[in-house]
């Protein structure tokens, strides 16, 4: 239901280790933050989009679309980088070329390191992200809550959805006094039935044993030794042009 | 000429967002008055070609035309005006707090007065026989009271066209029955009624004309006798035989009955024996 | 799967933020904050998540069928934070629910709530990111339910008609949220002439006052969504 | 002695939190190994009968006897582990994104080891074909695949009973003949089931006996030929009478049929006609 979700779901590069995925966009991730050049990033990204589209059949066009949500933020973050601003004897604002490069130096660092995070959640379906919060010793209570949150997520958004197509239906959002008055409906309706929604689901759970933790059967993913050399060697080598 | 057809759908085909093909170049012809039902299996097309006919979906490929008129796409988008889909699962239908403010909702949209609107929400809950429950908040109410304001909702905005999606499911059959006397006003006041099933049972005994879906086609359509005589695309639609029906041809062949005209429900069939 | 496709087909035309389109996404983006500061952000937000860890645990304890309804509370969060507001001015924001959730839950629960809420942002919407998650965490999940609670409080002590209190709540909650992004951004990239306080004035000017028209629609929208939910 | 009953529900009276009274002095005998049927309109206490027999509510008045032994709070609160419960919306029961993690839940609790539980899942998923569906996320499956892994979920704790909540409700035809199968076969292993419905066309050709509630009480129960006859105190449980019963009860009238016994399904009806 969820775009990028979705297309997790449908990525061959499901398969591999999700652990040997985060490992490998993290470590990413922290090299393009420390780069103070442009080289390393711009190896990152290109790197990153090559697996991401060959490996894990993202289409070039969804990856596009998933590209420029974050544009309108980069736009807005970098421009104060840009521009300087002069306060004494009245507002000037002034471009140079010093905060001009350092904004795009900025941009490619902020691209470098949101790729190596798509690469990640593109490939890496909800459900063994929060397998790996196990791993990770994240404690039982939040896991527990992350796991029945993101089900609760899809019920909440199919409800939400079912609601705004029958507010459609007659006549909903069709000027924006009325969205605003459509929209109000719609959550307090959303929020006024979750109280039985949480009886349900409580009973639910209650009638095939639950008792406070939810214990449910590991999905197993071998680590490929193979993965593991590449990202040795991809780390080694951004070190490498991390250095010079 | 030809009968007047009120709503007419002309080569729609329309695609999902994934690229599953949901309508496949689909013709269908809405004679007024009458009582359509649209039988098919879940996931054969029917509820997208109800919002087709609604105007909350835009057809991708195709026209829309009301009372003989081709709409622009700017005119489909206020087909609402016109159809009002009642949907099969009233839990997520109804979205406000109290009965009557739930059912007000279509007919400020149309941008009626203060004062039509009360008298069009006085009037549908009368019909639904809901009127009792106009200051209890939605969520208290039982699954039948809450289908019964779900009809109220469309009833209110008074449109030539109402469609049912799946109006029978999880209705007990004293609530059923009680639908049914509804649906029967509403036919007598001229309305445009439109069902969407697979209870073939039900809809033998009701309909005037039917429309049988598969994957985002029309197998087949026509008129009772002309439809349910075509038992073996109905098996082809997963669909049963009436058992009416079935009844009737076994004594046909056996020669027990001589009536001419296969009975239409319960009643003619036991006349017949 | 055909009738979720439906529903998905319709959000295109939507009120839902699901299709990658450019919307006012306004928390930091991955990589945009330099490594140490990245860390500086998680060490201040973990304070405040291991107090609300305990708080909640505490309450669970005492009442382990809350866990269901906690649940789906933060699933609500997020949900309202992926549905676009309408606006006036046509562009699409989205409600942070800050507000209403500092006011309906309180502020200790809102921290850990957000916080889960915004991993779910980065993962299912790429809103967001990994590394400036403590940063977020702490203009979303600390300060603005904070204000927004702070502030209702207050006001509730002056007779202040309640839509007026709930208003002004949710509108600063919203807003305080996009003051500590600025303030943390002005942080990192100081102007090399005006420092700090220049560069504070610049994010302000981008972050902060673009967010005022939609800070008073989430705040009215608060305000219709309490009023009905408190009648019930 | 008596017959074997494996469950056994004594004077349970049970009141809503806000009052309403749920149960009034429910008295239930579920006889091993049958396929029993419990009709009502809604609301007339099916559900919160089922929930006494798995123990998910605690009579707050009566008695809960499993094999003949009167179970203590303490024991009824592990009835789970003998009787599983598929419930009406697979929507309110599916808590977890994966279907394989989702049917593993069960027979954990049950302290089965990871090898054990494994098995268990891997054979309920075969009994209800979803075995392909197993790496899907659950909001990506249509309706009748989430009633199908609604039913591995309790299939895979291997229970004694089974008890379905409406099951037919909003399944297809094609998707109820599926389901029908799977309760055959569990039949055959011996397993209890127990079915809530409003369906009396379904319920009287499934059923080997059959309790009729209204309002909290059992209005009637019996094996199909004591219930059925009884036609007025179906009327008012408002239910219909089978059609089948209805025509065998007509020609009978008429002296037009000669056969001892009400038949139980269309193709005995055939056979007498």
């Amino acid at each position: 239901m969820y775009f990028v979700d979705h297309l997790a779901y449908c990525s061959p590069l499901r398969k591999m280790n999700p652990n040997q995925k985060l490992i490998f966009s993290i470590a990413n991730m922290v090299m393009v933050l420390l780069a103070t050049g442009y080289i390393l990033p711009v190896a990152v990204i290109l790197l990153m989009t090559l697996i991401t589209i060959t490996k894990g059949k993202i289409s070039v066009k969804n990856f596009g679309k998933i590209l420029l949500l974050p544009a309108l933020f980069l736009i807005m973050g970098i421009i104060p980088v840009m521009v300087g601003l002069e306060m004494e004897a009245g507002l000037k604002i002034y471009l140079t070329w010093e905060g001009f490069y350092q904004g795009i130096f900025l941009a490619v660092r902020a691209l470098a390191a949101i790729i190596c995070l798509y690469f990640f959640i593109l490939t890496t379906p909800m459900v063994d992200t929060l397998q790996l919060l196990k791993k990770y010793r994240c404690p039982a209570l939040i896991r527990e809550l992350m796991f029945l949150i993101y089900r609760f997520i899809m019920i909440l958004t199919e409800i939400t959805m079912k609601i705004f197509l029958a507010q459609r239906c007659r006549g909903g959002y069709n000027t924006i006094r009325n969205s605003r008055q459509s929209l109000s409906h719609l959550v307090s309706s959303l929020f006024l039935g979750l109280y039985q929604r949480s009886e349900e689901s409580q009973r639910g759970l209650v009638a095939r044993g639950y008792n406070g933790e939810i214990d449910l059967l590991p999905l197993e993913y071998d680590p490929s030794p193979k993965v593991w050399l590449f990202i040795i060697t991809t780390q080694a080598a951004l070190l490498f042009l991390l250095m010079i | 000429m030809e009968q007047q057809w009120i709503l007419h759908l002309k080569n729609i085909s329309y695609n999902y967002p994934d690229g599953t093909l949901a309508l496949d170049n689909l013709h269908v012809k809405i004679p007024k008055g009458q009582r359509i039902v649209f039988l098919g299996p879940n996931g054969s097309g029917k509820s997208t070609t109800f919002l087709h006919m609604n105007g909350v979906l835009k057809p991708q490929k195709g026209e829309v035309y009301y009372e003989g008129q081709k709409l622009s796409h700017k005119e489909s988008k206020d087909l609402w005006r016109k159809v009002g889909i009642i949907f099969q699962d009233a839990d997520t239908q109804l979205f406000s707090t109290s009965v009557y403010q739930e059912i007000s909702f279509g007919p400020k949209n149309l941008g009626l007065s203060n004062e039509e609107v009360k008298k069009k929400v006085v009037e549908a809950m009368e019909a639904t026989d809901v009127s009792k429950l106009q200051h209890k908040p939605v969520h208290f109410l039982s699954g039948g009271e809450k289908k019964r304001v779900s009809i109220a909702d469309i009833l209110a905005m008074d449109t030539e066209i109402i469609l049912l999606d799946e109006p029978t499911i999880s209705l007990d059959p004293k609530h059923a029955t009680e639908l049914m006397e509804i649906l029967e006003e509403l036919h007598k006041k001229g309305k445009t009624l439109i069902i969407s099933t697979h209870d073939v049972n039900f809809a033998y005994s009701w309909g005037d004309y039917f429309y049988i879906m598969k994957e985002g086609k029309v197998l087949l359509e026509g008129s009772y006798q002309e439809v349910f005589k075509q038992q073996t695309l109905l098996k082809e639609a997963n669909l049963e035989v009436p058992w009416i029906l079935e009844i009737y041809y076994d004594l046909l062949e056996k020669g027990k009955i001589k009536a001419p005209y296969p009975p239409r429900n319960k009643q003619e069939l036991l006349k017949y024996l | 799967m055909k009738k979720k496709s439906i529903l998905y087909a319709l959000t295109l035309a939507g009120i839902f933020a699901l299709t990658p389109i450019p919307v006012f996404a306004m928390h930091i983006m991955e990589g945009f904050l330099p490594v140490k500061w990245a860390i500086f952000w998680w060490l201040v937000s973990i304070p405040f998540l291991v107090v609300s860890y305990r708080r909640i645990k505490g309450i669970l304890d005492e009442n382990p069928n809350g866990k269901m309804m906690l649940a789906l509370c933060g699933a609500f969060i997020f949900v309202l934070s992926a549905l676009k507001l309408p606006s006036v001015t046509g562009s699409s924001s989205h409600p942070t629910g800050v507000g209403l959730g500092a006011i309906l839950f309180g502020p200790y629960a809102m921290v850990l709530l957000s916080f889960i809420v915004l991993v779910f942002q980065t993962l299912l919407l790429a809103h967001g990111g990994i590394t400036t998650l403590g940063a977020n965490t702490f203009s979303m999940g600390i300060v603005g339910p904070i204000v927004a609670y702070g502030s209702y409080k207050l006001l509730q002590k002056t007779k202040a008609p309640a839509w007026f209190t709930v208003l002004i709540a949710a509108t600063l909650g919203n807003f305080s949220t996009y003051v500590v992004t600025s303030l943390q951004l002005a942080v990192v990239y100081p102007d090399p002439v005006g420092g700090f306080q220049a560069a504070l004035m610049k994010f302000m000017g981008i972050f902060a006052l673009t967010q005022i028209p939609l800070a008073v629609t989430e705040g009215l929208l608060t305000v219709a969504i309490l009023n009905v939910i408190w009648k019930y």
